[in-house]
């Protein structure tokens, strides 16, 4: 199980902030593969989205960072603070 | 006192004589203090802009400005530093950001306060979305320059 | 109104959120604000310093930081500037000098507040004088690194 | 008839902040010259010194600027403020 949050767009783009997922997934990648099943704009987002951003554990990670039960992964567009 | 008690994310404005003061206070050895204020303007990408609003992601943010600010204390010995980021609706004219730093001599306060907000701009989870004066609302777009000026930091 | 409304020498200190306001005052489409402090330390050439004395050229030193905040603005376009440097008695942890600059977006302002320090540093007509503790008093010689600092602007 | 300013280290070596000089000088130089003749703290301050500054009428000037009756002439260190 792991928590995954939804920034700023995304959580516009998905209508959600945060949902528990249960699947097991070995990476992000593996997690956003799954998440794309949900429809077109899950997967404009995630999938074929090239300016995704993705924190892990609030560090940032890629698509190939390993994922595990109790992690908090978020996706978000790139940041515009300041 | 919070966990990094030099970052500080809030929703209500600053006053930067107070915070600047705090930032200095306990540190004698100061001949430096250079203070950047981000403040909303009033025209976007060529637009009027009537309400800026402020979205972060809590937790990761403040660990994502503890790291910028240390290492800017790394690499130009500062004798403190202060980062203050508000968030929530704000308006053409307000401060969005305080970035102060001290050192004893300028050149190290001047090149860590625009290496902090250049990292800042570019690794701080930090979103913006302004409406306009007919009540479009937009998620503002990162900035190529900004992408570009945060390069000029590798060593 | 002075001659030279932007540049202030005066004994009193100044406050930062008044003078930054003031300077940025009629101006909406600023996007970043710099705000330099120089202040007293306690220690100048290892010694402990009790009291720095600063002295100046009337007439002469408005003329030369006007001259500096223009070039300032001409170089990158800024929506408005500031100088304050104050004379008199002062002591550690005293604000001596203020430089306050405004622009649309934060390189600038960086540089120009950067740029018209280290002008001031070499081209502005005052003079430091520290008292130490055991009462001897010396004037502070200039420092070679800042007419190096000063050639980096050079275009 | 030139105003003769002197600043910081320069007021107290040579025991005055400023005077009315009225011999005729073509250029700082000429004028530099004549005060030095006055004693060896003044020979040491301006005529030996390389790092004397000047200023005529508010601006920076060399030895070779040209001075006229009504001008004033300022002679310091260099300047250490900020």
């Amino acid at each position: 199980m792991v928590n995954v949050l939804y920034f700023a767009s995304f959580r516009e783009m998905l209508g959600k902030a945060n949902e528990q997922i249960t699947a097991d997934h070995n990476t992000v990648g593996a997690l956003i593969e799954d998440l794309s099943k949900r429809g077109e704009n899950w997967q404009q987002a995630l999938l074929e989205n090239k300016n995704l951003q993705i924190a892990v554990n609030h560090d940032v990670a890629q698509r190939d960072t390993v994922i595990k039960p109790g992690d908090e992964v978020a996706f978000f567009p790139p940041v515009t603070g300041g | 006192m919070s966990e990094f008690p030099y970052i500080k994310i809030q929703q209500k404005d600053f006053d930067l004589t107070t915070e600047v003061a705090a930032m200095r206070a306990g540190h004698k050895d100061i001949g430096a203090v250079v203070s950047f204020v981000g403040t909303v303007r009033d025209i976007n990408e060529g637009d009027e802009v009537s309400i800026l609003e402020l979205e972060h992601y809590p937790g990761m943010t403040e660990k994502a400005l503890e790291k910028i600010r240390l290492e800017a204390h790394d690499r130009w010995k500062l004798e403190s530093s202060l980062i203050i980021h508000r968030i929530g609706k704000m308006y053409p004219t307000d401060q969005i950001v305080l970035v102060a730093v001290s050192s004893r001599h300028r050149e190290n306060a001047f090149y860590a306060s625009h290496f902090i907000m250049d990292y800042l701009k570019t690794n701080a989870p930090f979103w913006k979305k302004e409406t306009l004066p007919d009540g479009e609302e937009r998620w503002v777009d990162a900035r190529v320059t900004d992408k570009e000026a945060e390069k000029r930091w590798i060593q």
